[in-house]
Order: structure tokens, then C-alpha cells, then sequence
């Protein structure tokens, strides 16, 4: 285990911690939404770290893909309808 | 080699697949796989009862890589109950929801849902009971979500966000336990496990992830919406049958998995959220304005009583008592879920006649619906638990092990639901027997009425004579 | 209790619950058993008929759980069916972005069928392959393509059972020669997992696309479907 | 090991994170967002547990079992988004 490896590591963590608040907390759920899939990016840099690729593929392409294409379809059209988005149930 | 461990999940799903590709045909579709699923469920059962446990290794792997199913005497006993229940939901489906649009997505949706119930109760591995429990809960919502109305999605997304919390953290449990252990395999998990703090954790995450999905109080806020919206057949499967098979899984785990490493203080909360569901459901069911509502609160007391035996179980030697107090857990779960089957396929005729299910507006439904009356009049015998019910029985057996444990709170919390529940089931039997005229629209086909009555009276006389045979079923794979 | 100390006290509890559970999971992780069941299923790996471990264990060792997960994902689309028509869509592309389009969608589908056929060896697979072909569908949508590719209705259906029933059309075949459910007979476990992957790959593709696409197949007489 | 235990701790975190998320707030995508990143924190916790040093061969078990999570977890997700749109459409009505 080399030193550098896991200040990578903790690095990464970090990142991904952090883009998972930013995403949690952001006030406008757009910005939520693209956060979302930035953090299911990250996410499958872990899975390559981890030397998990088939998970990596899958979350690519299903989890921050398709996941995120469905929530940010849904998220623009409660944009456009104006509307109170924020009190949906 | 017909291997009826694995007929009873792939037939109902060739089914659904079936009613997928052709929805025109759905009804029949549905109506066959209905009979000859019982049909193959029912040769299980014989086959646990006459030669004891089944168990078979899918993929011929074995455990821990392969994937187990397994049948004991508790899972025959509920497999039974629960394909006599769909059965029956089956065939008042195909009148219910007559030539209309929601009849085509109904079926598929409802086999599978079928096919997860049944993959439940024969599952022997943490994770696949993840999958199958997210099936279930999948195609239940979607099942509850099927009248369109905005009460009914609300509800059903209520339910749906509860449902994937539970999931996930029952996931989270699992995790902790293959970390630990390094199977997933419950026979060998049980060999495993050892009392700790890894343990305890990891029930205390598929318990609490289980609990939301078995509805415990006070994690039952989604049930009462959900189950008082939704079809009434599919009201009757989601409160007689997917939260008991929540249930069963806590139960499993409890008293399968964990057996020694439960302990006693544990037992008693959850013992003592079961005596707050009792109370609590009993009294909103006396409250509540619509028939289906009442129900459906009915049902989160029903379920309460079933966490009461907890902390007697626990504390119970093993034995003849205590394997007479799991045999009353048992009976009823059993006698529950036919007898809420009942009322709530009871509720649905009434509400096609009436237009409406408010009990203040019911009056006449003696007269003009006289077999469903008598049907709501047996379920409530058996909600109450008079005689001759199995429902009976079983709170006998429950009033005599908390007096033999001292449990005084048990024994009160026993009566006053039971006093509770009579208070609901005549205030609506007494607005059913009222005599001011009410605009009632239809003339009932008796056919119809057929699958209700036949569920209330196995409730009510079928479990109550029974009781012997099922004793003798659970014995198989026991004891636990 | 006011709004703000519920709010402190549920910080708190979930702040305490982190804490016991990073200690127990340390706890397992330090005195768990380290190898767990890496040395069996690479010990299985050669009679799996397959060499990616993971393909192995998703359509061998534990085959039973991917054909409920495909049961999952038809359980969804048909809820999202239910749910009645969909989104009219998006308008169609303009001529650069339709010139994109043009070649983005056969090399999406090219993509797919090589992590389909590279799988058996190498990360990849159905899910993965399923996935490419979803997002061909995607993208044929956001370029105004209404059905993002999907066949008309009745074929559509058969599409999104494909998965499902290539897995119990296989299972209860092998159960019926006596090799018991999904118990692949040696030496044809490889040609067998192929064939169920393929259909489970044209199967997740057209479920992930109609659940991208959102409401219920245009099939039937009008009006059948509730607006 | 230690890389172990940093993602193990990592997914708690981001379980603990996605559970108050889903506990505070009321719209349905909050609450989606909340739960899938409570997924994928789960996800990390399989994933850190099978990962057995950069020589060692990871357990390929619970790859397949986060793969099998990922899929089902986009199922729900999806599934949450067509009825929360169908409850909006009846709510204008």
C-alpha cells in the first residue's frame, strides 16, 4: 500500500462526499439533478478504483445515464410548468 | 424431475408474461394461471406435510454460491393460505373490473406480484429476498396506483417511498452480515451467527427495514391510504397478504436466523410497538368514515397483535409451549389474512352498488346484499376473535402465555383491542342491518359473491377445525 | 415538538446511527472472514461456461436472482404503462444535431452488441449491452423520434418479456430433461448463457427506452387507454 | 484493508447523508435523489468489502449483487417518476 495511493483515495472520498452534499443540499433541484449525475460519474471512477468494471459499466451507462436522464426529464418539466415544485409530496 | 419448489414462482410468471404479450386475453390468461398455480402450491404443501422439509439448490450449486429454495411446515402454512387467498381474489378480479381498461394492466401486474409472494416464502437467501421483496413491492404499488385518482397515487407514492426505504436498509443489514460471515445462505448464517454487536446491528437493519414494510406502528402512516384507495382486489392481496410476508420474514429471521442472539429487551419493544399498532389501529378503525378505511386500520391492528407474541416467543423455553405459541402466531396471520380478504372483497361489492363506501350512508345493505352482509358479519367474527374462529384460539393461547409470563400489559392491551374491534364490526353491521331506504344500483349476480363467502367461512369455521393439522405442519422443519 | 428540534434531533440520531455503524462494520470487516466466497467461485469459475467472474455468478451461481431482477424491471414498465399515455416528446433536431444523431445510434447499438458477446470473458454483459441499446433509444427520443425506436405496441410487448422468458423457457426445459431448474448440463452452460443474454439484452434495452419514453405503448383501438 | 475500511466508511456516510436527505425533505425528486444516493452508498459498502488488495482477485459475489441493486434501484426510480407526472396531470385537472 503506497502512500500516494491513499491520498488518492482520500481525495477521491472527498470529492464524492462532497459532490453528494452539494447534490443533497442545493436549493434548486435542477442543479440537484445535474449534480446527481456528476456524483454518478465520480461514482463509477470509485468502481474502476475498486477493480469492479462491470459495476463501473453499469453505472455509467444505468445509474448516472439512464437514472439521471429520467430525473432530469422530470425536474425540466416542473421547470417549465412553474408551478410549486417544492411541494410535491 | 418436476421440482414444485420452483413451479410455484415460474408459473404464475409464465402467466404474467403471458397476459403481457397478449393483454386481450389477459382475463382467461389469468384465470388459468390462477387454477393451475394453486394447483401446483397445493402438491407442495402435501408433499411438505407428507415427506417434511424441501429444499432444492437452483443451479445445483449448492450454498453458499448457488441459490436455495426451501419449504419448512411455517413456509407450507402461509404458501397455503396465501394461494387460496389469490385464488380467490382471482376469480372476483375477473367480474370486478369488467370489460374496462384497468382489467388489462391489472393481470400481469398481479401474477407477478403473486409469483414474488410465493418466491418469498420459499426463499432461503438474504439477498434474494431483497430482490423478491422489491418485486413485491413494485408491482403492489403499481397494483394500488391503478384507479388513476389523485387520492390513489398520492397513497401509492407514499407507499412506494416507504417500501425502497425499507429495502435499502434491509440491504444495509445484509451487507453487515456477509461482511461478517461471508454467506448469504440463511441455513448457514444461522449456524454462523453469534451474539454481538455486528449481529445485533445487523438485525436491528432488516428488522426496522422489514418493520415499514409489515407496517408496524408507528411506521404504518403509508397502509390506511394505500389500502383504503386502491381496487378492492387488490386492497384484499396488499392488507391479507404482502404485509404478512413482511411479517414472515421478521418472524424468520427472529426465530430462524437469530433464535438465541435475540434478546429479550428487544423482543419487548417490538412487542411493545405491536401492543401501540393494536390500540392505536383499533381505535382509528372505530373512527374512520369509510368502510375501506376501516379496514385497512383493522389490518395495522391485526398486525400488532402478531408482534405481541414476540416477547413471549422470546422468552418461552423451547418446547411444547412454545411451539404452541408459534402455532397460535400462525393460525393468526392465517385467519387474518383470510378474514381482511373477505371484508375488503366485501367492501368492493358494496362500493360497485352503492357508488360509495361511507358506513354513515350503508343502510339497507342487509336487504339488498344479504350473502355479502353475511360475509362482513363472519370476517368480523374472526377480527374479533370469538368462536368458533382459529382467530380464537390463537388470542386464547396468547391471553394464557402472557398471564403465565406475568405479562399483565399484554393481557390489557388483548382486551381492550378485542373490545375495540367489536365496537367497529357493529357500528358497521348495525348501519348494515339499518332499515332507512338507500339508492342502491344493481342487482348482484350471486356468482360474484361466491370467492368472499367461501373465504369468510374458511376463516371462521375452516381454521377453527383446522387447527390440528396445522399443528402438525409446522412440526415439519421445526423446531426453530 | 417544534419543527427545528425535530430537525436537531433527527441530525442527531442519524449522526450517532453513523458512527455505531462505521464501528460495527469495522468491527466485521477486521475480524470477518477476508476471503468470503471469492475462492469458491473462482474454484466453480471453469464449469460456469463463462470467464468473467461476475457474468458467472449473474447467470449461473445465482441465475435465480437475475431472473426475479428482470421480473423487476417488467413489474416497473408495466406500472409505468398504467400510468397512460406518455409526453407528446421533444420536437424533431435540427439538421447538425439530426446529422449526429445519425451516428451516434449505430454505433450505440454496435457498442451493445460488442459488451453483449465481450461479456462472457471481460467486464460487460447484458445489463450493461441492455443499457447501450436504452440509450440509443434515448437519444432517438431527444432528437424527436417520439418512440425512441421502439416497435409498435404488440411487438413492443413481446420485446419486454424477451429477458424473463428466455430464463424460464431455458429453466423449465432443463427441469423437464431432469437437470432440475437452471442447472446448466456441462458443456452447454456457454451456449445456453448466451442465448438467455441475448434476449435479456434486447429485453432490458426496449424496457429501459419504453420507461424513458413513459407511458403506456400506442396499440389498440383508440380511446382503449385511459387519456 | 485500509482501503476497505476508507469506502466502507465513505458508503455509511453517504447512507447517513441520503437517510436525512430522505427525512427532510417533501418533494418526490428530493426524496428520489435522497434514496438512490442512499443506494449507491450501500453499493460502495458491497463494493469495498469484496475489493482484495491491488493483486488479489476482488469477491466477484457482490459485484453481481450491486449490479442486480443498480438495475432495480433505476426500476423504482423510474416507476416513482411516471406516477408522481401522472399525480401532477391529475392535479391540474
Amino acid at each position: 500500500m503506497t502512500p500516494d495511493l491513499v491520498l488518492f483515495d482520500l481525495l477521491l472520498i472527498g470529492a464524492l462526499l462532497a459532490l453528494a452534499s452539494a447534490c443533497l443540499f442545493s436549493a434548486e433541484l435542477q442543479r440537484a439533478v445535474i449534480l446527481f449525475i456528476v456524483f454518478g460519474l465520480l461514482l463509477t471512477l470509485v468502481w474502476a478504483r475498486l477493480q469492479a468494471p462491470d459495476v463501473a459499466l453499469a453505472e455509467a451507462a444505468i445509474g448516472a445515464g439512464l437514472s439521471g436522464a429520467l430525473l432530469l426529464a422530470a425536474a425540466r418539466r416542473l421547470a417549465r410548468r412553474g408551478g410549486r415544485p417544492e411541494d410535491r409530496p | 424431475m418436476i421440482d414444485t419448489l420452483a413451479l410455484a414462482i415460474t408459473l404464475p410468471l409464465l402467466g404474467a408474461l403471458a397476459a403481457v404479450a397478449r393483454p386481450r386475453a389477459a382475463r382467461a390468461i389469468g384465470l388459468i394461471t390462477a387454477l393451475v398455480t394453486t394447483a401446483g402450491v397445493a402438491a407442495l404443501v402435501i408433499e411438505v406435510a407428507q415427506f417434511g422439509l424441501r429444499r432444492t439448490d437452483l443451479g445445483g450449486w449448492g450454498a453458499p454460491l448457488g441459490i436455495a429454495l426451501q419449504a419448512d411446515g411455517l413456509a407450507a402454512a402461509l404458501l397455503a393460505m396465501t394461494n387460496l387467498v389469490a385464488l380467490a381474489v382471482s376469480l372476483y378480479a375477473s367480474d370486478y373490473f369488467g370489460d374496462g381498461p384497468i382489467r388489462r394492466h391489472f393481470w400481469p401486474l398481479w401474477l407477478l406480484l403473486w409469483a414474488a409472494l410465493n418466491g418469498l416464502f420459499l426463499a432461503a437467501d438474504l439477498f434474494n429476498i431483497y430482490v423478491a421483496l422489491e418485486l413485491v413491492g413494485l408491482a403492489a404499488v403499481a397494483l394500488a396506483a391503478l384507479t388513476g385518482t389523485r387520492e390513489a397515487l398520492t397513497a401509492s407514492l407514499r407507499y412506494l417511498l416507504a417500501s425502497l426505504l425499507g429495502a435499502i436498509t434491509y440491504l444495509l443489514g445484509v451487507a453487515l452480515l456477509y461482511a461478517a460471515h461471508g454467506t448469504l445462505d440463511l441455513g448457514q448464517l444461522a449456524n454462523a451467527i453469534a451474539e454481538g454487536p455486528v449481529a445485533w446491528t445487523a438485525l436491528v437493519l432488516m428488522t426496522g427495514g422489514l418493520s415499514i414494510k409489515a407496517a408496524l406502528w408507528p411506521m404504518h402512516f403509508w397502509l390506511p391510504p394505500a389500502h383504503g384507495n386502491a381496487p378492492a382486489p387488490v386492497s384484499a392481496a396488499l392488507s391479507a397478504l404482502v404485509v404478512k410476508a413482511a411479517f414472515y420474514l421478521v418472524l424468520r429471521l427472529w426465530f430462524g436466523l437469530y433464535d438465541t442472539a435475540a434478546t429479550l429487551a428487544a423482543a419487548h419493544f417490538l412487542g411493545f410497538l405491536g401492543a401501540g399498532a393494536v390500540l392505536w389501529g383499533s381505535w382509528q378503525a372505530l373512527r374512520a368514515e369509510r368502510l375501506k378505511r376501516m379496514a385497512a386500520y383493522s389490518t395495522v391492528a391485526q398486525m400488532g397483535y402478531l408482534f405481541l407474541f414476540f416477547p413471549l416467543l422470546a422468552a418461552a423455553e423451547p418446547g411444547a409451549a412454545r411451539e404452541d405459541l408459534l402455532a397460535a402466531l400462525v393460525l393468526f396471520a392465517l385467519s387474518h389474512g383470510f378474514a381482511k380478504a373477505a371484508l375488503f372483497l366485501a367492501a368492493g361489492h358494496i362500493q360497485q352498488c352503492a357508488g360509495h363506501d361511507r358506513i354513515a350512508e350503508l343502510s339497507g345493505t342487509a336487504q339488498r346484499l344479504p350473502a355479502t352482509t353475511f360475509v362482513i358479519a363472519l370476517a368480523s367474527v374472526t377480527l374479533i376473535g370469538l368462536p368458533p374462529s382459529g382467530a380464537f384460539t390463537a388470542k386464547w393461547l396468547l391471553l394464557s402465555g402472557a398471564i403465565a409470563a406475568g405479562q399483565w400489559w399484554g393481557v390489557l392491551v388483548v382486551l381492550a383491542g378485542t373490545l375495540l374491534a367489536a365496537a367497529y364490526s357493529f357500528r358497521l353491521l348495525g348501519r348494515a342491518f339499518g332499515f332507512e331506504p338507500t339508492p342502491y344500483r344493481c342487482i348482484t349476480a350471486v356468482h360474484t359473491e361466491v370467492p368472499a363467502l367461501a373465504l369468510a367461512l374458511t376463516a371462521t369455521l375452516g381454521l377453527g377445525l383446522a387447527g390440528d393439522a396445522l399443528w402438525t405442519l409446522l412440526q415439519v422443519g421445526g423446531p426453530r | 415538538m417544534t419543527g427545528a428540534a425535530l430537525r436537531a434531533f433527527v441530525t442527531i440520531a442519524i449522526a450517532l446511527a453513523a458512527g455505531v455503524l462505521w464501528w460495527v462494520f469495522s468491527l466485521a470487516l477486521l475480524e470477518g472472514p477476508g476471503e468470503r466466497l471469492a475462492p469458491l467461485a473462482a474454484e466453480a469459475l471453469p464449469r460456469s461456461g463463462v470467464g468473467n467472474p461476475v457474468t458467472a455468478v449473474l447467470l449461473n451461481f445465482r441465475a435465480y436472482d437475475t431472473l426475479l431482477e428482470l421480473a423487476v424491471l417488467l413489474a416497473a414498465v408495466l406500472g409505468i404503462w398504467a400510468s397512460g399515455p406518455p409526453d407528446r416528446g421533444f420536437a424533431p433536431a435540427e439538421i447538425v444535431l439530426a446529422g449526429l444523431v445519425d451516428w451516434l445510434v449505430p454505433l450505440l447499438i454496435l457498442a451493445a452488441g460488442y459488451l453483449l458477446w465481450v461479456g462472457g470473458q471481460a467486464p460487460g454483459g447484458a445489463f450493461q449491452a441492455g443499457a447501450m441499446l436504452a440509450a440509443a433509444g434515448v437519444v432517438l427520443r431527444l432528437a424527436g423520434t417520439p418512440r425512441a425506436g421502439l416497435p409498435r405496441g404488440d411487438w413492443q410487448r413481446v420485446l419486454v418479456v424477451a429477458g424473463v422468458a428466455a430464463f424460464l423457457a431455458v429453466g423449465l426445459a432443463l427441469m423437464a430433461i431432469g437437470h432440475g431448474f437452471l442447472t446448466y448440463p456441462p458443456g452447454h452452460a456457454k451456449w445456453l448463457i448466451l442465448t438467455i443474454e441475448t434476449a435479456a439484452t434486447l429485453a432490458i434495452g426496449a424496457t429501459l427506452a419504453a420507461a424513458y419514453v413513459g407511458g403506456s405503448p400506442p396499440d389498440g383501438p383508440p380511446g382503449e387507454d385511459r387519456a | 484493508m485500509i482501503t476497505a475500511l476508507l469506502y466502507t466508511a465513505a458508503g455509511l456516510l453517504l447512507f447517513c447523508l441520503g437517510l436525512w436527505s430522505f427525512l427532510m425533505h417533501r418533494p418526490l425528486l428530493r426524496k428520489l435523489i435522497a434514496l438512490n444516493v442512499m443506494g449507491s452508498g450501500v453499493f460502495l459498502v458491497f463494493v469495498a468489502l469484496a475489493y482484495r488488495g491491488p493483486e488479489g482477485a476482488p469477491d466477484p459475489v457482490p459485484h453481481a449483487l450491486v449490479l442486480t441493486g443498480i438495475v432495480v434501484a433505476v426500476s423504482a426510480t423510474a416507476l416513482a417518476l411516471a406516477l408522481g407526472r401522472r399525480l401532477e396531470e391529475a392535479e391540474r385537472d
